[in-house]
């Protein structure tokens, strides 16, 4: 099972990244997305991988890590807000430069 | 024999997922990738539950209720975008 | 007291001027002598103590952690500077009164003269060394200030550019020669700098500190090859060439040549450096001042050979050779500030400088043709004047050194050659000024005597040439004496001031220097002719094509580097997290990786994983297409959100399924407002590598992960887990860390979102943007924008989602749950609305802005923060306890749910305040009008 | 009857996960987007419905208690799934996504039948 | 007044009932709390609410709600051995059907239960509100489609939204 | 107040912040009344906390009641104090030029306010999960100041911007949550101990967590290869943002001193020093290139951005050098930096207010109004950035010659040092001989005037050079004891988890299951 997270959070890891290089705005959010996905699960992952035993006291006998569960929902949370703020900056520059490459202009090196 | 039937219909929801996928990935069009994401929120309740029926836990109702919403929020915002571009106006 | 009075008049009084500049040109300059008269009252008041050989210092603590401290000195060799700057600078003051006109500023003038007179004053008597480094580059700020006097001239604004350039570079390599010696001396205090000569000359730093010192010396006191910026501040007003660029400033780096003497001279390299540099300067100066046309240019240049010749005495490195050094640091100030101030009265009578229209002035000035010409034999060395004394002094110490050994000879015939070219500008300057026929095309015809009073600074100076000339040891001998006392560190060497010692060698090569210097001012066409034909080098186009060229390089390897592109720079960003993850994670032993038991793996998770593998690799391959991508997301995003129920984490699984459908729709309602597809854009290698970057940054995550996943494990979760439900009063430990063990966390996070909301709406305050009028298949738009199915379902759906909300928030102590997640659930309940009936619609119906929902929920929080303080306990302490109400029974409360209350709030205000700002977004439609 | 009702439930549960399994089986298959609608809103909103109901039974047998809110995404569903599929077909429709040959009748392009 | 403090009744007992449905129990608290949200969410939500004039017939609309959960499992039945049959025999058609009820909210109602019911979608519904587009799976004939919703679902639904 | 002292610097900006956002939407007198009394207030707290620093150790406020290393505590030694009143006075005055009119955007008072939360926050926690929470605050306020009012360049800065400290966000948690998976702590002081402590086999994955947070560290203090998107987003901000954001790259400087003496220092056995070797050629480099791009600038905005990227290569080149005494004099340093380099925006600011379309670009224009005034400012504080005296440049200069003490590599540092300064001068002469001296023809259309508030602004952060170098050596006294408690973190670490010593310590904490 761990082997297998981590291929998938590798897999997660390496579309962002390529996403987050490519030059225009949109698929860099959206890579910036996948990445978050990425980072939250590898988090998550740091209090180990367990089935059946949700922080709930009283419904099992040893219970998963809470403290990774409390920092990734905050991380999560904070990643929307800053999703947001990037896609409507995003938004802007297309406002103010007329494209919607990273870079506010059209041609590309 | 409960769980018997536990294995058995997450193995059918998980091939009913795949096939969502399927769809998902060849498309054609858009409407057919909303379509099969659609089913998938669907298919994902119907795993929730069955994961919840698994572990003997009530904790993953309110999950599935949440896909349940999130799912149809989601699949109405799709098509009205294709619609009208703009879902909010 | 009194000795920093000395130094600190100046400045203090440097406010007068500009204050009695309304009052006139006089009343200006009278302020402006009221400082310099004081502190020369108060110098001359410890006279007697300094030439009877005594020592004045005082000292007040500054800085004393970096060894800084406010401390002065008076010994002989300050008190000669002492009286040079404020003598020289009293006559400066009242010859500059007529010199400048009553439209230019004349307070500004005067107040930087006093900064520069005072930073002077600094230099000379600072007794500590970081004190003299403070003092130093004040004169070349304030230089830089003076020279750039007139700054509506190019060549004012360059001179001054090129001056600041280099003796502030200078003073930078001074700083740390004298780091370095306080370093190797243990303390910066100037006597003890003095007095361990022996210990600096034998550490192993002593070459260093001696270049970098010298390198101070040479740029200040310009000697070659720093001796061009010289002659360029000359575009100052001419009483500030008179005085900084004569008599003062370029005379501080001589100054420090003596006042270090004693700690840094008495080796080879010292004599090498020095006495070269010295005699290169004093024959370059004396050669290139022949044939300049413009007056200052030759006076500057005379300068630098002058300078030349001091530090050629200075290399010498003979007690009588030192002696004679501060000597001509006397003369030279006393004919070089008079000679400047002639030429100004020149300049300011006639309206040009150029010696080729200038002729014949004797007619129309007879009385400045005197006193320049006292002045300008001085400076040939004619006898009966001050300058051919420390002149012949200069000639015999060159015959005394034999360090050179068998080229000795070489040292005399330099001096002599050099004698011979002063002679020769002198003589041009006379002549062709004041004699040679009459003035040819003078701007200002005719000239007359300058107004009573500018001549006077003249007269003086010109008469103490005279007076040290005739009567030296009566008039200069004291003061000469205890300044080369205190150069020298102790007993002065036998040396007589007569006017003439007899006919004997330096007579010899004196009376050589002038009968050459005549024949070659005769064949001067001649040598003109050979010097035309050479190339004519300007430094100032130089310095400045060189400082224009690096700044040229400098910026185009920026924009090279720094070139505008998010790519390149996420690019290295990457590969440095790519590299110290290489590093770190090398050394490492992966054999642990298989040593620990794994879990099995389950079909249902291996779909699963199947499913968010594909998809996510999916969502960057058909990337360009948007919408697709969009899809693709959403669905990795279910998949994550599933992954966390599996491995239980019902909380995060809730959290991610709203979190994914709001960003889905954020994401839907930015991507119609941009284009549907991204262009092919980058070449093909660019995404090979991109790729690459990208697939080790998967399989470092991959190692990274699996490494961990596989070490043994302790952590500080087994006390939230035992303290959850006594301490915190919840079963739902996620929860009760997010509202109460780390509820600080939590407020941060719901602060981050509230600011967010903020900022994007202020971000689209006012923005117009273009709508597309059809879809990406070229459709045109839908006209009915809200079904009638959706609406009439999405109106019962809103009391039942809030009720849903309101569940999902109270039970969050206990059960997966929460504010956020209640938050987010209202959200998208209220989104549904405005999709399903449109913003306006919706708007009517909800009485509420969504700015003060922020704040109220910002103040829930953070009330129940500081709410504990009134307990006495700290912010963010929780409260819980039960009550048994009548009917319900035992019921459970709890401050942190006001917390969580708060949270509530914030997500709803903050995510609605982004949606309904986004979709109310004015847009403008294909023909440029504005959409509503 | 215990018995009885584990039977029930192994039944609920491998009746809807079939149903839902053909649901998507018909979304993989079915030749064009109007046909494939059919096959997840009805098929696998039942087969849900059917999981769910196994499920409020499964808490009566384990957990010995009577629990209903199952109930409530079943509602749910019920509701939302028509006006999902609403909201797709109009996006078909919208886009003039082709209909397989057999289809009879043809579906109106600007909102109002007989304009063509 | 009632109508100030009470502004949907049944939407306040519908909300007390999932309020109980959701805290799956019926504890005093539950009760408590369901009565007060049930009150207060109306307060507040009350314009989200379409108002209905029309009064639905309680016993009417129990009537037709067991005739569609019946028309539902059967008509999935009958989905499922189509998915499975061969494709090339479906005889997929759009049909425009012809409406006779007026209120939206009716219309919206008809045009769910045809999309639970067999084979059956509302694709569209017309902009005078006139004309319902449904897409059929497999029909055999028009006429017997728009006959058998007309009478199953469509004429109950008039008598209760009347 | 006096108990609660701690978290005040943070709550009094928050509830500020929601004062001013339940009132209207723009600014007017009342908010600025608002903003900058509070504003002014923290200025006294930050002294107040830097008396009570100065006075002894460590001081501990426990959130929550819930002891370290389980809640969040919040913790002041010299150094944090140092930041606080640093952050403040620059605050006070951005935000005193803002007031000029540059606050008219939507929401600016509260976001200026939710700014100074996060930073306050950031200097002030002892958690490392909480130091994230708080650059996101300082962050997301930072991002929606530089976009508060429009243009080209400052979208296109500011995209660029934003999408790379999410990226550094990322990495952040990261690398906090490598930290997390190999120690199973947060709490900084703990973390010291784990580490202490550690296996060698989690030995490699502290390193990789640390080195990690290097990487996010560096971002925001311009290190290089990370450094590329200061020079146009700074000279993209408006004035006061610009100004205030003078503080933002000091706290990558500030989480590195914070983190790395503790975490990889002297208790640290085989990961000592760990960061500091990459940190050294980095940093050297980073000023190298400071150095061009001071050279290259063509705005006098871009010249002060380069100028601060040259400040944190000096740095970030001391710190590396690892010894208390460098600290010290590093810590002085970033005081001069901070403040002057602000200052100098706010001067830049002056001077586009007074140039037109012509802004702040190094070439003529027509004479400006107001020129002298404005040329004093700049001669002021050119001096002070170029470290001549007697401005505090000059005295931070020798603080941080000296306190390489000739170990290795110095000539390194004072070549750069000595020649940078050189290089400087030339480029801020050149500035100042475009912008002050020549004068094309010609004249500006309409009258500007400067605000006053505006100009006392930039005054008061300018004339803050020479005043530091007054008062140099109380100053140094203290920042020379903040580097000695960094070179010391047994002493922090005794004062947040409440020990004797830490070699005293048995390895398993209480609570924690092997
Ligand atoms: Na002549
Ligand atoms: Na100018």
């Amino acid at each position: 099972m761990e082997l297998l997270f981590s291929i998938v959070l590798g897999c997660l890891t390496t579309s962002g990244v390529y996403l987050m290089l490519r030059g225009r705005t949109f698929p860099v959010v959206v890579g910036l997305t996948l990445l978050s996905y990425a980072i939250n699960y590898f988090l998550f992952a740091m209090g180990r991988l367990h089935t059946d035993k949700a922080p709930i006291i009283g419904t099992s006998e040893s219970y998963a890590d809470p403290l990774p569960q409390a920092l990734v929902l905050t991380a999560i949370v904070i990643s929307f807000a800053m999703t947001a703020f990037s896609l409507i900056l995003a938004l802007r520059l297309r406002a103010d430069s007329g494209t919607d490459h990273a870079d506010g202009r059209e041609d590309d090196a | 024999m409960i769980t018997w039937a536990i294995n058995i219909g997450l193995a059918l929801t998980s091939l009913a997922l795949l096939l969502n996928l399927y769809r998902l990935v060849i498309g054609p069009d858009t409407p057919n990738r909303i379509l099969a994401l659609d089913t998938m929120y669907i298919n994902a309740i119907a795993t929730i539950i069955l994961l919840g029926m698994k572990l003997q836990s009530t904790l993953l109702f309110e999950a599935a209720l949440l896909i349940a919403v999130m799912g149809f929020v989601g699949t109405v915002a799709m098509s009205k975008f294709l619609t009208r571009g703009d879902i909010i106006e | 007291m009194t000795l920093a009075l000395i130094v600190f008049l100046p400045f203090l009084t440097a406010i007068l001027p500009p204050l009695a500049r309304p009052a006139g040109r006089s009343l200006c300059a009278f302020a402006a002598g009221v400082g310099p008269i004081a502190s020369l009252v108060l110098a001359l008041n410890h006279l007697d103590t300094v030439l009877s050989g005594g020592l004045v210092q005082q000292s007040w603590s500054w800085i004393p952690g970096l060894g800084m401290d406010l401390a002065f000195r008076l010994d002989g060799l300050s008190m000669m500077f002492v009286i040079l700057i404020l003598g020289i600078g009293l006559l400066v003051i009242l010859y500059a009164r007529y010199y400048l006109s009553a439209k230019e500023n004349n307070g500004r003038f005067y107040a930087l003269l006093l900064i520069f007179m005072g930073a002077m004053l600094g230099i000379v008597t600072a007794d500590n060394l970081l004190m003299l480094i403070v003092f130093w580059e004040a004169t070349s700020i304030s230089s830089f200030l003076l020279i750039g006097f007139w700054s509506h001239k190019t060549d004012a604004r360059k001179g001054a550019r090129m001056a600041l350039a280099i003796t502030g570079g200078g003073g930078l390599a001074l700083m740390a020669a004298v780091l370095l010696m306080g370093h190797v001396v243990g303390s910066y205090a100037l006597g003890d700098v003095l007095a361990a000569g022996d210990q600096i000359r034998a550490h192993a730093l002593y070459p260093l500190i001696l270049v970098l010192f010298l390198l101070g010396v040479f740029t200040k006191s310009a000697q070659f090859p720093f001796h061009f910026w010289l002659p360029h501040a000359m575009a100052a007003p001419t009483p500030v060439s008179a005085y900084l660029h004569s008599a003062t400033m370029v005379k501080a780096g001589i100054f420090l040549l003596a006042r270090f003497y004693p700690a840094l001279s008495g080796t080879e390299l010292w004599f090498y450096i020095v006495t070269f540099t010295g005699a290169t300067t004093l024959l370059v100066g004396a050669y290139i001042a022949l044939f300049k046309h413009d007056i200052k240019a030759l006076l500057a240049y005379s300068t630098i050979s002058h300078l030349g010749l001091i530090t050629f005495l200075f290399g010498l490195d003979t007690r009588l050779a030192t002696v004679a050094a501060v000597f001509h640091i006397i003369n030279h100030a006393i004919f070089k500030a008079s000679l400047f101030m002639a030429a100004g009265i020149i300049d300011h009578e006639t309206g040009t400088r150029d010696m080729r229209q200038i002729n014949g002035l004797w007619r129309f000035m007879p009385h400045t043709t005197f006193l320049a010409l006292v002045a300008a034999s001085s400076m040939a060395g004619v006898p009966l004047l001050n300058g051919f004394l420390s002149k012949e002094m200069f000639f015999a110490e060159t015959l005394e050194s034999d360090l050179l050994g068998g080229f000795s000879w070489t040292l005399p015939v330099i001096a002599t050659l050099a004698g011979v070219f002063s002679v020769a500008y002198s003589i041009r300057f006379a002549h062709d000024v004041f004699f040679n026929g009459r003035p040819n095309n003078l701007p200002k015809y005719p000239p007359h005597e300058p107004p009573r009073y500018m001549k006077i600074p003249v007269e003086i100076l010109a008469a103490l040439c005279l007076v040290v000339g005739v009567l030296p040891a009566w008039s200069i001998g004291p003061i000469l004496a205890s300044a080369a006392a205190s150069t020298l560190g102790g007993a002065l060497p036998d040396y007589s001031l007569a006017i003439v010692h007899g006919f004997n060698l330096p007579l010899l090569m004196s009376a050589t220097a002038l009968s050459g210097g005549l024949v070659v001012y005769l064949m001067r066409h001649k040598l003109f002719a050979i010097h035309d034909s050479w190339p004519e080098i300007d430094e100032k186009v130089i310095f400045d094509n060189a400082v224009r060229t690096l700044a040229g390089w400098s910026g185009r390897a920026i924009r090279l580097l720094e070139n505008g592109s998010l790519q390149r720079y996420n690019l290295l960003l990457l590969l440095s997290v790519l590299a110290v993850g290489l590093t770190a994670l090398w050394p490492m032993d992966f054999s642990s990786l298989w040593a620990r038991d794994l879990a099995p793996v389950d079909p249902g998770t291996a779909v699963g994983a199947g499913i968010l593998i594909v998809t996510s690799i999916l969502t960057a391959a058909i990337h360009r297409r948007r919408l697709f991508a969009l899809v693709a997301l959403g669905t990795a995003g279910l998949m994550v959100a599933l992954g966390f129920a599996r491995f239980s984490a019902p909380d995060l699984a809730m959290t991610q399924l709203s979190v994914e459908v709001v960003t889905v729709v954020l994401l839907m309602l930015a991507l119609f407002f941009l284009p549907q597809s991204s262009p092919a854009e980058t070449p093909l290698l660019h995404r090979a590598r991109d790729l690459a970057i990208a697939a080790a940054s998967g399989i470092g995550m991959t190692f990274l992960t699996w490494t961990i996943l596989t070490q043994p494990y302790s952590t500080i979760a087994d006390f939230f887990l035992e303290q959850s439900v006594p301490a915190g009063g919840g079963t739902n430990v996620v929860n009760v860390i997010l509202v109460d063990f780390r509820g600080f966390d939590t407020l941060g996070e719901i602060t981050v979102l509230a600011i967010a909301a903020l900022g994007v709406f202020a971000m689209l305050d006012g923005l117009k943007i273009r709508a597309p009028s059809r879809d990406y298949t070229g459709h045109r738009w839908s006209s009915d924008p809200f079904p009638i199915m959706l609406q009439q379902l999405s109106r019962p759906l809103l009391p039942m989602a809030l009720l849903v909300a309101i569940f999902v928030l109270f039970r969050g102590h206990q059960l997966p749950g929460g504010g956020f997640i209640a938050g987010l659930i209202t959200a998208v309940a209220l989104i549904l609305q405005y999709v399903a009936n449109g913003v306006n619609w919706t708007q009517e119906r909800m009485p509420v802005a969504y700015r003060p929902v922020i704040a109220t929920g910002l103040t829930l929080a953070v009330g129940t923060g500081v709410g504990s303080w009134f307990f006495g306990a700290p912010f963010l302490t929780s409260w819980h306890g039960y009550v048994h109400i009548p009917l319900l029974g035992k019921t459970e409360l709890a401050t942190a749910m006001v917390f969580d209350i708060g949270v509530y709030l914030t997500v709803v205000g903050a995510t609605l305040l982004i949606l309904a700002k986004l979709g109310r977004l004015s847009t403008i439609d294909e023909t440029g009008q504005e959409v509503s | 009857m215990d018995q009885l009702l584990q039977a029930l439930v192994a039944l609920a549960i491998i009746v809807g996960a079939g149903f839902t399994l053909i649901g998507s089986v018909g979304l993989a298959r079915l030749p064009d987007f109007y046909m494939r609608l059919h096959a997840p809103t009805k098929a696998t909103t039942l087969g849900v419905g059917a999981i769910l109901f196994g499920s409020v039974l499964y808490t009566m047998v384990t957990l010995g208690s009577f629990s209903l809110h199952e109930i409530l995404i079943t509602v749910f569903l019920f509701f939302t799934a028509p006006v999902s599929a609403h909201m797709m077909i109009r996006s078909a429709l919208h886009l003039e996504l082709k209909q397989s040959s057999a289809t009879r009748g043809k579906p109106w392009p600007h909102g109002r039948p007989g304009e063509r | 007044m009632t109508r100030r403090l009470l502004p949907r009744p049944r939407l306040s007992l519908f909300l007390f009932l999932i309020w109980l449905l959701l805290s799956n129990s019926v504890s005093a608290s539950s009760v408590f709390f369901g009565a007060l949200l049930g009150w207060l969410i109306p307060m507040l939500s009350h314009r989200f609410w379409p108002d209905h004039t029309h009064s639905a017939h309680p016993l009417l609309m129990a009537r037709y709600l067991m005739v569609v959960l019946m028309d539902i499992a059967v008509a999935n039945l009958n989905v499922a051995r189509l998915i499975l049959g061969s494709p090339k025999k479906l005889r997929p058609a759009f049909v425009t059907y012809p409406l006779e009820l007026d209120n939206d909210f009716a219309i919206t109602v008809l045009a769910s239960t045809i999309s639970l019911t067999p084979g059956t979608v509302s694709s569209q519904i017309s902009d005078d509100r006139r004309y319902l587009l449904i897409h059929a799976l497999d029909m055999d004939s028009e006429e017997e489609l728009i006959r058998g919703i007309k009478r199953r679902y469509e004429k109950p639904l008039m008598e209760i939204f009347q | 107040m006096r108990d609660h002292l701690l978290i005040l610097p943070v709550v009094l900006p928050l509830v500020t912040a929601i004062v001013l956002l339940f009132a209207a939407r723009r600014s007017t007198w009342l908010h600025r009344g608002i903003g900058l009394g509070s504003t002014a207030l923290l200025v006294g707290i930050s002294l107040w906390l830097v008396a009570i620093a100065g006075d002894g150790g460590h001081e501990v406020y426990v959130l929550g009641d819930w002891s370290p290393p389980f809640g969040i505590v919040l913790v002041l030694d010299r150094l944090s104090a140092a930041m606080m009143a640093v952050m403040s006075v620059l605050a006070l005055f951005s935000l005193l030029y803002a007031s000029g009119g540059e606050d008219r955007g939507p929401y600016f008072p509260a976001l200026f306010q939710f700014q100074l939360m996060g930073l306050s926050g950031a200097f002030l926690t002892g958690d490392l999960f909480n130091l994230f929470v708080f650059f996101e605050v300082l962050l997301i306020a930072s991002y929606s100041l530089l976009m508060n009012s429009g243009g080209l360049a400052r979208s296109r800065a500011g995209f660029h911007y934003v999408v790379l400290n999410l990226v550094g966000s990322l990495l952040f948690l990261l690398g906090a949550g490598i930290l997390y998976g190999a120690s199973g702590t947060l709490n900084m002081a703990d973390l010291a101990v784990q580490v202490s402590q550690a296996t060698p086999a989690n030995q490699a994955l502290l390193a990789a967590g640390g080195l990690v947070l290097l990487v996010v560290f560096g971002l925001k203090a311009a290190l290089l290869p990370l450094l590329f998107w200061l020079p146009r987003t700074y000279s993209a901000a408006s004035p006061a943002v610009a100004a205030l954001f003078a503080v933002m790259t000091k706290v990558g400087v500030y989480a590195m001193l914070r983190t790395f003496p503790l975490v990889y220092g002297p208790l640290a056995g085989d990961l000592e020093g760990l960061v500091w070797d990459w940190l050294w050629p980095l940093s050297l480099a980073t000023m190298v290139l400071a150095l061009i791009g001071t050279l290259g600038a063509q705005t006098l905005s871009t010249l002060v951005s380069w100028q601060i990227v040259l400040s944190m290569g000096t740095l970030m080149t001391i710190m590396s050098l690892g010894q208390a005494h460098a600290y010290g004099a590093l810590i002085f340093y970033l005081i001069h930096t901070t403040w002057i380099t602000g200052g100098l925006f706010l001067v830049a600011g002056l001077v586009k207010s007074q140039r037109g379309t012509a802004g702040d670009v190094l070439s003529a224009a027509p004479k400006m109004q107001s020129s002298t005034a404005i040329s004093v400012l700049f001669l002021i504080g050119a001096m002070g950035v170029a470290g001549l005296p007697p401005m505090s440049g000059f005295p931070a200069k020798l603080a941080l010659l000296q306190s390489t003490g000739l170990s290795d590599g110095w000539t390194w540092i004072w070549a750069l040092v000595v020649g940078g300064g050189l290089i400087s001068l030339i480029a801020l002469s050149r500035a100042a001989t475009h912008l002050f001296w020549g004068h094309s023809e010609g004249q500006f259309n309409e009258k500007r005037k400067l605000h006053p508030c505006c100009y006392i602004g930039a005054m008061a952060l300018v004339l803050a050079s020479p005043l530091l170098s007054l008062g140099a050596q109380p100053a140094l006294d203290f920042t020379r004891a903040a580097g000695e408690q960094l070179a010391a973190p047994q002493f922090y670490i005794d004062a947040v988890l409440g020990r004797e010593s830490v070699s005293a310590l048995p390895a398993p904490v209480e609570g924690r299951v092997p």
